[in-house]
């Protein structure tokens, strides 16, 4: 049983995103989408990335293998550089999808 | 039936109590899927927690009191009701409640019981 | 709208529910009866006050299931069943019991 | 086929909906049943007749007029949240057609018709 995080707020501005990150359960998805990108650049990104490396449950991560997906077009629209070595590139199409190969959608907006 | 089949449903509330009306947006909502036999769970995360503290009264700033219609929750079989501890140990909030029957959870099994449910509205 | 009482302009909105529901008395409540035809009776009466202190101590007006539910303590099965309610308030128990316990209109989406 | 739900709750002059008209439409076009979108909170201002927004801007209300008549994608409004806002379906009726009038009790009930309800 796994949720898709739909993260649409930058992390810059509210706690939506830390939020969801205690909430995280193992294979869960995240995607970026609409000011969410701005994630990217977001040191909770950066722990949640070494986390998931060093397969580690400090910091307040303790899920492992989360998939971090983002919008291409929302990102490239506001000139967010993907480093597709830790997130993937998707398209709407894919968000549809994975609302429906997931068992439930939290929207944090 | 598969239809109609029980989706259990998760409110998150995230916000303090008074300056918006998300509290009171989301209580409506629950009370109305009470209403309506549908099984609903409440769970306060982050500045939501404000809205379970004890002792406030919206009528000092001319903000209906929508907190005082969370003790009715049980007359609309609205029983699950979690927080989560952490936010409360961020906030050096007790857990003690204006409502009975909260149960403080930790990090993990707020998660976990959060994600046991079919779908999630968070205000 | 108004109800005049006592000297006291009263303001109501077109349907005929208080405004401002602190200004409910108990001897209002069949003035606003009146305005739809309709006779209290004692039976009418313990609905009303039991969905007035409901509004009073939640600040809301239940919802018909709730109120039942709510009722059952007090009033046992007998009365608190939905076909009761309705029999007593034909126009449905949320909408006329908490008009005439001087409470306000039901939002629409309910 | 799989069923979708939308709740709708950020305004037409955010940006947002822009988000949430493709997300809907996607789904359409990805042969998914939209059982509904329900406009709660601000989302209720797409209803609203009274909403100009410059021609050279995003006119939402002009791709949910095409959803709903391409696909007959059933929108309902939360009357009491689109009152709260000054849409209303009584006197001087500021509610474009395509909406229909509803209460909470329809959230529910696309929820349970739905697999899935995702908030945007």
């Amino acid at each position: 049983m796994t949720t898709l995080h739909i993260v649409r707020q930058s992390a810059f501005n509210t706690n939506d995103y830390a939020q969801c990150l205690q909430v995280l359960g193992d294979n869960d998805v995240i995607v970026f989408i609409d000011d969410g990108c701005y994630n990217l650049h977001h040191h909770l990104t950066n722990n949640l990335i070494d986390n998931l490396n060093n397969n580690l449950s400090k910091s307040n991560v303790s899920a492992i293998n989360i998939k971090l997906k983002v919008i291409a077009q929302h990102a490239n629209a506001r000139a967010i550089k993907i480093n597709e070595a830790v997130v993937s590139k998707i398209e709407m199409t894919d968000l549809v999808s994975l609302t429906f190969e997931n068992d439930r959608v939290i929207t944090w907006q | 039936m598969s239809d109609h089949a029980l989706k259990t449903l998760a409110i998150l509330n995230s916000k303090a109590p008074y300056s918006d009306s998300a509290g009171k947006d989301s209580v409506d909502i629950a009370l109305v899927f009470g209403s309506f036999e549908q099984p609903v769970s409440l769970f306060f995360q982050g500045d939501g927690v404000w809205q379970l503290v004890q002792g406030q009264d919206g009528s000092a700033i001319a903000v209906k009191d929508y907190l005082k219609t969370f003790s009715a929750f049980e007359f609309y079989d609205i029983e699950d009701i979690y927080v989560c501890q952490n936010s409360l140990e961020q906030r050096n909030l007790p857990a003690t409640f204006h409502i009975e029957a909260v149960q403080v959870l930790n990090q993990r099994d707020f998660a976990e019981r959060l994600t046991s449910h079919h779908t999630i509205f968070r205000f | 709208m108004a109800i005049d009482f006592k000297g006291i302009k009263i303001d109501t909105d077109k349907q005929g529910y208080l405004l401002d529901y602190t200004q409910w008395q108990s001897d209002l409540a069949q003035i606003i009866a009146d305005q739809d035809g309709f006779t209290l009776t004692t039976e009418h009466w313990e609905i009303i006050n039991f969905v007035r202190q409901f509004y009073l101590t939640y600040n809301t007006s239940p919802a018909i299931r709730a109120l039942t539910k709510a009722m059952k303590a007090e009033f046992g099965e007998d009365k608190a069943n939905s076909r009761y309610l309705f029999r007593l308030f034909p126009d449905g128990p949320a909408k006329q019991a908490t008009k005439y316990a001087g409470l306000p209109k039901p939002k629409r989406c309910l | 086929m799989k069923k979708l739900a939308v709740l709708v709750t950020t305004s037409p002059y955010s940006n947002l909906s822009v988000t949430a008209l493709d997300y809907i439409e996607t789904a359409l076009k990805s042969n998914i049943e939209l059982v509904g979108v329900f406009f709660y909170q601000d989302g209720v201002m797409h209803a609203s007749k009274n909403i100009q927004i410059a021609s050279d801007e995003f006119q939402a209300i002009q791709h949910w007029q095409r959803l709903h008549h391409t696909y007959n994608l059933p929108l309902h409004l939360c009357i009491t949240a689109a009152e709260k806002r000054g849409i209303s379906d009584e006197h001087n009726d500021s509610i474009h057609a395509i909406f229909t009038v509803s209460g909470l009790g329809e959230l529910v009930e696309l929820t349970t018709k739905a697999d899935r309800m995702v908030q945007l």
